[in-house]
Parts: C-alpha cells; structure tokens; sequence
C-alpha cells in the first residue's frame, strides 16, 4: 500500500463526502438560487477530489485527468450561472431569507440609461 | 452485376443531390428517369435467372445478403417500371407547377425506391428493419411536402402510426433474436418452429400487427385514407403502386417462410378488407379518397388470394399485382394533371375533362380496375376466382363477385360523369409526352390482358417461388451445416 | 450487485416516465424524459455495453432532448385552461386505457417470463472470432461497420432523410424566425473557451470509435453540441450552407463509393479491402477501412446534425 | 439477511425477471403516454419511452453480468468471457433511427404550429370525409 495509494484513498473519501454534502443541499434549500449554490460549489470540489485520487492511483493517465479537471472547472459553474440567469428572466422569485436582488437595480439602472441615450 | 446496385445506385444519387437540383428542374426529372430505367434493365438481365445471392461485407451465414429468386424479381421490376412512369410524368409536368424544393424531392423519390428495393430482397430481419424506417421516413416527408395544413397533418399521423408499427416489428426482431440467436432469415426460418409455442405466437401477433398496419390489412388500415387525402396525387400514385406492393410482398415472404399458422385468419382479413373499403369508396366524392379506398380493396383481394395457398390464385395475385398497381399509377397520375389544371381533386372535375386522350386513358384503367375481358385485370380475376373455386371457398368467391359489383358502382359513377351530357369540357392541353404516356400504360394492361400466356410461366414460377421456403432456406445456406 | 442496481435504475426510470408524462408544463415533461434515458445509460452500463451507453447519453437523452426542448420553445403558447382541462376531462377514459394497458402487460409478461430461455443464446461468438482476426479492438464497432456495415449505410441514408426533412420544412420565405435566447455574458465568452475543447472531444471519439467506446455517430453528435453552444450564444453565428453541403454530400458519396470498391476489388460489397493484419489490432491505423468508414460517417453526422440545429433554432430560408 | 438478499437478486434467474418486468412496465407506461395523451410532443415522448423500454429489454436479457465488455484491451485477449456485440450494434442503430425520427416529428410540429397555432391530436380535423 504505497504512499501515493493511501492519499488516493484519502481524497476518494473526502471527494464523495463533499458529492453527498452538495447531494444534501439541493434536497435542504428552500429556493432555486440557493440550491444552485449548493449543487455547484460542492459538487465541483468532490469530483475534482476525486479525479485527483485517481489519478494517484494511475499516475499514467495524469494528464488526461488533468484536461478533464479543467474542462469541469469552467463547464459546472458556467452552466448553473447560466441556469440561474434563465430563472431568473422567467421570473422566478427567491424567497426573503435569501439575500437581497441587486440584479433588478442593475437592470433598472441599464434601462433607464438607454432610455436617455 | 450484383443486385447491391438497386440500393447503392439510388443511394449514390440521393447523397449527390445537390449536384443535380444545380442543373436545374428538367436535370432532375432526367436523373430520375435514366435511374430507374437502368435499374429496369438490371432487373431484366435477372429474368430466368434462378435465385441469386449476394453477400455483403462477409461470407454466410454472419452476412446480411440480398437474394435475388423470381419472386423478388418480379416485384423488383414492377418498382423501378412503375418509378419509370413516375419519372416520365415529372418530366412531362410543365414548369409552372414545379415545388421550390426539386432538388430534396430528387432525395426522398429515390430513397423511397431505395428502401423499397430493399424490402423486397434484403434477407436479414434486422436490416429489413432499417429498410422499413427508410421506406417510412421517406413515405412521411413526401406526404407533408406541400406543406399545407392537409400535407402536415397527414405527415403527422403518418409519422406516429408508422413508429408504431415499426416498433412492434422491432419487438418481434428483440424476441426472436433472444430466442433463436440470428438475424439471418434463412436460420430464423429454419429453426422457428423449435421455439416455445407461446413466444412463437407473440412474435407472430406482433408481426402481425406491425406488417398489418404497413400492408393496410383490414383491423389495421384505418389511417390510409387520410394519408392518401393529405399527399399530393402524385405521391399518392407512388404510395399504391409501389409501397403497397412492397409490403404485401414482405408481409406474404415472412408468413410463408417462417410457415405462420392462421392462414384462414388473414384470407378472411383480406376479404372483410376488400368489401369495407369498396363499400367506403362508394360514399366518397373526392377522387383521391375513392382511389385509395379502390386500392386498399384491390389490396384485401390480393391478401386473400395470397393467403389461399392455391397455385392458380397465387398466380392470379401476381397478374393482379401488376394491373393494379399500373392502373393506379395512371389514374392517379391523371388525377394530379387535372389538379394542376382545375386545383380541385373533386369528382366533378371529371365533367370538364376535354381531351379524348385522358377520356380513354381514365375509361381503360376502370374497365381494366373491375376485370373486364381484354385487359390484364380479368386474367387476374379469372385465375383468383379459379383458385377459390377449387379450393371449395365459396363464400370468398361470392365475395368478389360482390366486390365487384360495388366496385362497378363507383366506376361506372364516375365513367358517366366523364362521358354523360351535362358536360362542360374545358380545353386540357396535354404535352406529346403526356399522350404517349397515357396511352403507353393502358397499352401495357391491354398487352398483360392478350399476350398473358406470355407471362403465364414467369408469374407462375414467381408464385411457386414464393411460397416454398425449403428452397429459400437451402440456397441461402448452402453448405453451411 | 447488479441485480440490485438494475431493479432500483428501472423503478426510478418508470417513476420519472410516468411524472414526465403527467406534467402539463410541456418543458418540465422534457427534462424528465431526458431523466429516463440517463436512467438507461446507467442501465447500458451495467449491461457492460459502454458503446450504447455513451450512444444513449449523447444522442438518446442529451441531443434529443435539445431538439424537443427548441421545438417547445417555437411553440411558446402555454397550454390554455381550457386545453389543460380537456385533458385532464378524460380521466375516465385514461383509467380506462390503464387498465387496458397494464391487462396486456400482465398477459406479455406472464407468457415472456415462462417461455424465456435464460441462458443466452451467443451467436455473437462466431462473430467475436472473426473480429479476433479481422475486425478492429472494439469489436462492436467492427461489427457495427465492417459486419453488419449494411445496416449502417441505411442508417447513415435514414440520418440523411431526416435532415433533408428537417431543412424541407423548417423553410421559411425570407429572413429567419429563430427562437428568443437570453444574451449570458459569461456563457458567451465561457462558450468561446469550450467550443475547441468539445470539437476536439468530438473528433477524439470519431477517431478512436475503433479502439474504444465511441464512433462516427456519437462523435459526430458531440461535434454538433460544440456548435449548439455557439448557435445559443451568438445571434449572428450560422453555418454556411456550402461547407455543410459538400461535407455532407461528400462523405455520404465517398462512403458508398468505399463500398462499392469493396465490390469491385474483393465482389463483396463494404468489404474490407484494405489489409488489416490481427497483430496489429490494438494500434490506431488498423482495422482495414473500419476507422475510415466511422470518420466519413462522423463528418457527415456532425455537418448533417449541426445543420438540424441550427434550421430548428433559426428556421432560416435556404432552397 | 441482506447478504442473501443481494446475492438472490443476481441469480440469472431473478435477474431476467426484473429486466422482463421492469423494461414491459416502462413499455406500459409508454404505451398509456401513447394512448392517453393528444399533444404531439407527449405522444413523441412516449414513443420514446417505448424505444428506451425495449432497449433495456433486448440488452439487458442479451447481456451476460460475469462476461466483459466486448473491446479489446490489453488486460482483455481472447473473446470468450466478452459478451454478444450483435445486439449492441443493433441498439446502436435503433437509437440513432429514433433521433432522426424525434427530430423529424418535432419539425413537423413546429411547422404545422406556425401554420396553424395547433400542436393537439385532437384538434386536427383538415382530413376526413366532408359532405
């Protein structure tokens, strides 16, 4: 059981706890942009945690993780983004307890600049 | 030559269209033309051939092949004669009444062909499958390409029922393949008794009931009217005379290969069939309903004297096939010249019908359609009848006799109102082509009518051919144990 | 283990189905459909076919799920009230077809379960032999191209008709009446860093169809989303009809002329006339003509599925 | 208990018989969509839920769990304990027929919305015996 598999297993355990946090999350939330927090975030980190155990497991495919790495670093978050914005254009509201909605000022403010233009 | 070229050839020109739409709309109607004319005179250097088989890509049994016997062939030859004198009708239609989009209408006639060819000789189930869907997905753009309201209604309907059914055959594939383990239609042919009885009688039923709805038999055929309504007449003369056929072809292949039981179940389909849509026809008064009613009775007849079994019905079937199948191809094709002329496909349209040429032309093909003396139509009435004769059928026998009587009815309906005295003719200028071709096809039922001791052999051997399987099976196997 | 899995994946995929079907918001319908057929990819996976896994997760849940959710999109009417409730008027008439349904479901199943053999019949294995010597490492892409190539030039013909329909019909008279897309800043330019790495995915799946799961289909397929995600990101982007063209009409034409040399040199049609020694089955260049085959199949599906989107999208005249 | 459980579920016996119920229940339910539903893009959809159906159904009962996949790598030489590759290639081609297929019926539906601003079976009635 060499060193490199032992860290291997490691961040196989620490990459599938953070997948069923983040799996915990979408269920615990109450509206859709907060559960986009939760699916995102977590969900990027576990298989990232485990993509890197695998390849201390196979060091020989350590470049092709690595590509397959960046390429999930920039596809999650860009498509939740792009999930949240489409929500939110449909109108759909967030609760209270979820934080303030600068958004609308930065449109209304956009609007009204164009108006003057 | 192989027989792969009835699938590559139309293939080949299908994938290249957009080199032929660029010549322009006469290029197109001449590819189609010389196509299907060369694929005609493949088809006759086959004649009297023997059954012929074609490997592709490996060597039996693994292989899909196309086989080639006097059966196949004579289908194969009625679809490239019939795409021939479609071919001749688009190149004689004037341009004016050209569709923006010539180029993909080039695509989908040839993959019609394409699939249909391949129904007709591919000896593979799954890959008749694939054929099936091609033949289908053509059939259903071709339906909508005027897009009308009509047009894609009809496509859509047609998309739905034709899934359907295609997915109830690929159900009879899954279960035969997990049962007996090939593809091939020779094995599947030998060993498909040694299946248990009841996965026998549910891929038969499913079979059934896949093929029924492509073969327009009785329970199953509820949508073709419409679809005949929604496409245009000249699509519709292609859907009678060769998808029609095609399928009767696949559907009797498969019933006699793989030795299906309910013989009396289908004879009795077809003749319920037959009598249900003359009946229908009656009652219609747009030409385009009536001929596809027509057809889906002409369809039951040759059902019913298929599933007979009697050597002289089975060769009155074939007779049958291919006066029907011209006769439709002319009447909808004269149906589709008065649409570009008066826009209706109404029955009163053929009270302005002025030139002689279309008069004796439309009068031909319903004495030639009802089995009158001189024409192909009676040798094949006489020689079904004959079979049912001898058979002991007399209930089938009066049946047709009745058939023919309503059938009478709406002919002779249409026939007064064509020669009748409160006529109105308009002047219907008709190209030479036009009057060549109207009169070459009632020429061909006159010549299968007074030369048939010409075909009699031919059709008899075609029909002997089809309905043995043993013969099949050996050749195909070959040496394989 | 298995047993396990499979029985868990079908329940779910049968509760998803239902509540997909039951849905009147016709775009919720769609994304649980496409939840039944990831369902089947894990399904497929299991069953130790990863070829049709990666088929089903590329083209039977994720591109076909894109066309239905574009075709929603044209047909932007919310369901009226009164339509929604005729729908749900039929109650009666729906419990009836249940019952009729699952009476005949009962009555296959029993029949099936009795008769089934359990062992399975594996014909495939003369085949598996044969690929040993002549077919390529992936022995369903050898068996795919190369045995039952037939098939697959129907198939390839059945692709064709379904995009010629698709540009048939979604002509409009002049212009274009393509479906409002919310411009997203960071898509847009996170589009412009991925489009490459997808395309390159796309053409890595078509190349190596031969050695590992993937081929013509699902690459070509990939190859079209990398479009999709410009179609959806920047208004003005379209194909030019001409490169799709001959790409399509190109590779379609030289597929059947590889066939029919196949006919001339060896008088089997699609046979594999190019040497393809067994020691050398592993490498890239082996095979014969099967990974030639799958990269003319995967540039004609990527032009030919490109070109649907982009029609279903825009709608965009074109002859 | 539960280990027993597990291993029962795994017998080839058992095994056939969830995939039988299991892929004919999704079928019913495609089948109920097909029947029950008059929106075109229901009806697409449960006729693809149909397709997935006898998918599962054909692989899952052509498919052996102790063989391998049918590819050869270099942990894998010879082909015996690999499983049938016919049916794979046959499930290869139907899912991309019913792509073309799906794509071709939503065409229709758009273009027959746009005319028509109808996308219901039932309110289709341009076809059928007019007096």
């Amino acid at each position: 059981m060499g060193v490199l598999d032992i860290f291997g297993y490691i961040l196989a355990f620490m990459g599938s706890g953070s997948l069923i946090i983040s799996g915990l999350g979408i269920v615990r939330m109450p509206d859709i942009y907060t559960r986009i927090h939760a699916g995102t975030k977590a969900s990027t980190l576990g298989i990232l945690m485990i993509i890197a155990s695998a390849a201390c497991f196979e060091p020989a495919w350590s470049f092709k993780l690595l590509l397959l790495g960046a390429f999930i670093l920039i596809t999650n978050p860009l498509s939740s983004s792009a999930l949240a914005l489409a929500s939110y254009k449909q109108g759909v509201k967030h609760l209270e307890t979820s934080g303030v909605d600068e958004l609308a000022d930065k449109i209304k403010i956009k609007a009204d600049s164009k108006e003057k233009r | 030559m192989s027989p792969v070229y009835f699938i590559a050839l139309p293939l080949f020109a299908a994938f290249g269209y957009r080199g032929v739409e660029a010549l322009g709309r006469r290029a197109v109607a001449m590819a189609l033309l010389m196509e299907s004319a060369a694929l005609l005179l493949l088809a006759a250097s086959f004649v009297g051939g023997g059954r012929v088989v074609e490997n592709i890509a490996i060597v039996q049994p693994l292989a899909i092949s196309l086989v080639i016997d006097s059966a196949s062939l004579f289908f194969v030859m009625l679809i490239t004669l019939s795409m021939t004198l479609f071919s001749l009708h688009y190149l004689f239609r004037r341009a004016e009444s050209a569709q923006k989009h010539e180029g993909r209408y080039f695509v989908f006639l040839n993959l019609l062909m394409a699939g249909t060819l391949g129904l007709v000789l591919s000896a593979d189930i799954f890959n008749l499958y694939v054929f099936i869907e091609i033949t289908g997905i053509s059939a259903y753009v071709l339906t909508a390409f005027q897009k009308s309201e009509q047009a894609l209604e009809g496509g859509i309907k047609y998309l739905i029922i034709g899934s359907v059914a295609s997915l109830f055959v690929f159900f009879a594939i899954i279960l035969i393949y997990l049962e007996l383990g090939t593809f091939n239609l020779a094995l599947i042919a030998k060993n498909f008794s040694s299946m248990p009885g009841p996965i026998i009688f549910v891929i038969s039923l499913l079979g059934f009931i896949g093929l029924g709805i492509k073969a327009k038999l009785f329970p199953l055929n509820f949508w073709v009217p419409d679809i005949y309504e929604a496409a245009h007449p000249e699509i519709a003369s292609l859907f009678s005379a060769i998808m029609a056929s095609a399928y009767i072809f696949l559907f009797f292949h498969l019933f006699y290969l793989f030795g299906i039981g309910f013989r009396e179940f289908v004879m009795t389909a077809g003749i319920v069939t037959m009598i249900v849509a003359e009946l229908a026809a009656l009652r219609q008064n747009d030409m385009k309903r009536i001929f596809a009613y027509s057809s889906i009775g002409q369809a039951g007849l040759v059902i019913a004297a298929l599933a007979l079994g009697n050597p002289h019905a089975t060769t009155g079937a074939f007779f049958l096939l291919i006066n029907n199948a011209l006769a439709k191809l002319l009447l909808f094709i004269i149906v589709s010249v008065l649409f570009y002329r008066f826009g209706s496909t109404h029955i009163d349209t053929l009270k302005k019908v002025g030139s002689k040429v279309t008069v004796a032309a439309l009068l031909m093909a319903f004495l030639t359609l009802l089995g009158m003396p001189p024409f192909g139509g009676f040798v094949g009435k006489f020689l079904v009848l004959e079979g049912f004769a001898e058979k002991g059928a007399y209930m089938a026998f009066g049946a047709i006799l009745v058939a023919a009587l309503i059938e009478a009815g709406y002919y002779f309906k249409m026939a007064g109102m064509l020669v009748g005295p409160n006529r109105s003719p308009e002047t219907l200028p008709l190209s030479i082509g036009y009057r060549s071709l109207f009169l070459l096809i009632p020429g061909l039922f006159l010549l299968l009518g007074i030369a048939f001791f010409l075909f009699l052999p031919y059709f008899g051997e075609s029909a002997a051919t089809l309905s043995d399987a043993q013969g099949f099976v050996a050749t195909l196997l070959g040496g394989v144990k | 283990m298995t047993g396990f899995i499979t029985l868990f994946t079908l329940l779910s995929m049968s509760v998803v189905a239902l509540f997909s079907l039951r849905q009147s918001n016709l775009t919720q319908s769609v994304v649980l459909f496409s939840g039944v057929g990831l369902g089947s990819v894990v399904l497929f996976f299991i069953f130790n076919a990863p070829d049709v896994a990666l088929t089903e997760a590329v083209i039977g849940s994720g591109i076909t799920a894109v066309v239905l959710l574009i075709g929603i999109r044209h047909m932007h009417k919310e369901p009226e009230i009164e339509e929604v409730m005729m729908e749900n008027r039929r109650g009666i008439r729906r419990i009836a077809i249940a019952l009729l349904v699952l009476l005949t479901l009962l009555l296959l199943g029993k029949t099936l379960l009795g008769a089934l053999s359990v062992e399975t019949s594996n014909a495939g294995q003369a085949l598996l032999e044969h690929a040993m010597q002549a077919g390529a490492a992936n022995a369903v892409t050898s068996v795919v191209t190369y045995f039952r190539g037939f098939d697959t030039l129907g198939e390839v013909a059945v692709l064709f008709l379904a995009a010629t329909g698709v540009g048939l019909l979604l002509t409009v008279e002049k212009g274009e009446d393509a479906i409002y897309i919310e411009p997203n800043f960071i898509l847009r330019i996170g589009s412009g860093f991925l489009f490459p790495l997808i395309l390159l995915f796309g053409l890595y799946i078509i190349v190596h169809g031969h050695l590992s799961p993937g081929g013509g289909f699902q690459g070509g397929v990939v190859i079209a989303a990398a479009f999709l995600l410009l179609f959806l990101t920047r208004r003005r982007f379209g194909l030019s009809h001409k490169i799709v063209t001959i790409l399509e009409s190109g590779a379609g034409m030289a597929y059947v002329l590889l066939g029919l040399t196949g006919l001339w040199l060896m008088g089997l049609f699609l046979g594999n006339f190019l040497p393809h020694p067994a020691e050398k089955i592993g490498m890239l260049v082996s095979g014969g003509i099967i990974p030639i085959i799958y990269i003319l199949i995967g540039i004609k599906v990527g032009s030919e599925i490109s070109y649907v989107v982009e029609k279903l999208i825009k709608r965009s005249h074109d002859v | 208990m539960f280990e027993n459980l597990l291993t029962w579920l795994d017998s080839p016996q058992t095994l056939q018989a969830i995939v039988v119920t299991g892929s004919l229940l999704l079928f019913g339910i495609g089948f109920y969509g097909l029947l029950a539903y008059t929106r075109i893009i229901k009806i697409l959809i449960s006729l693809s839920i149909m397709e997935s159906a006898l998918f599962v159904f054909f692989l899952g009962l052509a498919s052996d769990p102790h063989k391998t996949a049918p590819i050869l790598g270099d942990l894998f030489k010879n082909f015996e304990k690999m499983n049938d590759p016919v049916p794979q290639a046959a499930i290869l081609t139907a899912i991309v027929i019913s792509l073309a297929t799906m794509s071709l019926g939503i065409s229709f539906a758009i273009e027959y919305y746009k005319r028509t601003g109808k996308n219901d079976i039932a309110q289709m009635d341009a076809l059928g015996e007019k007096r």
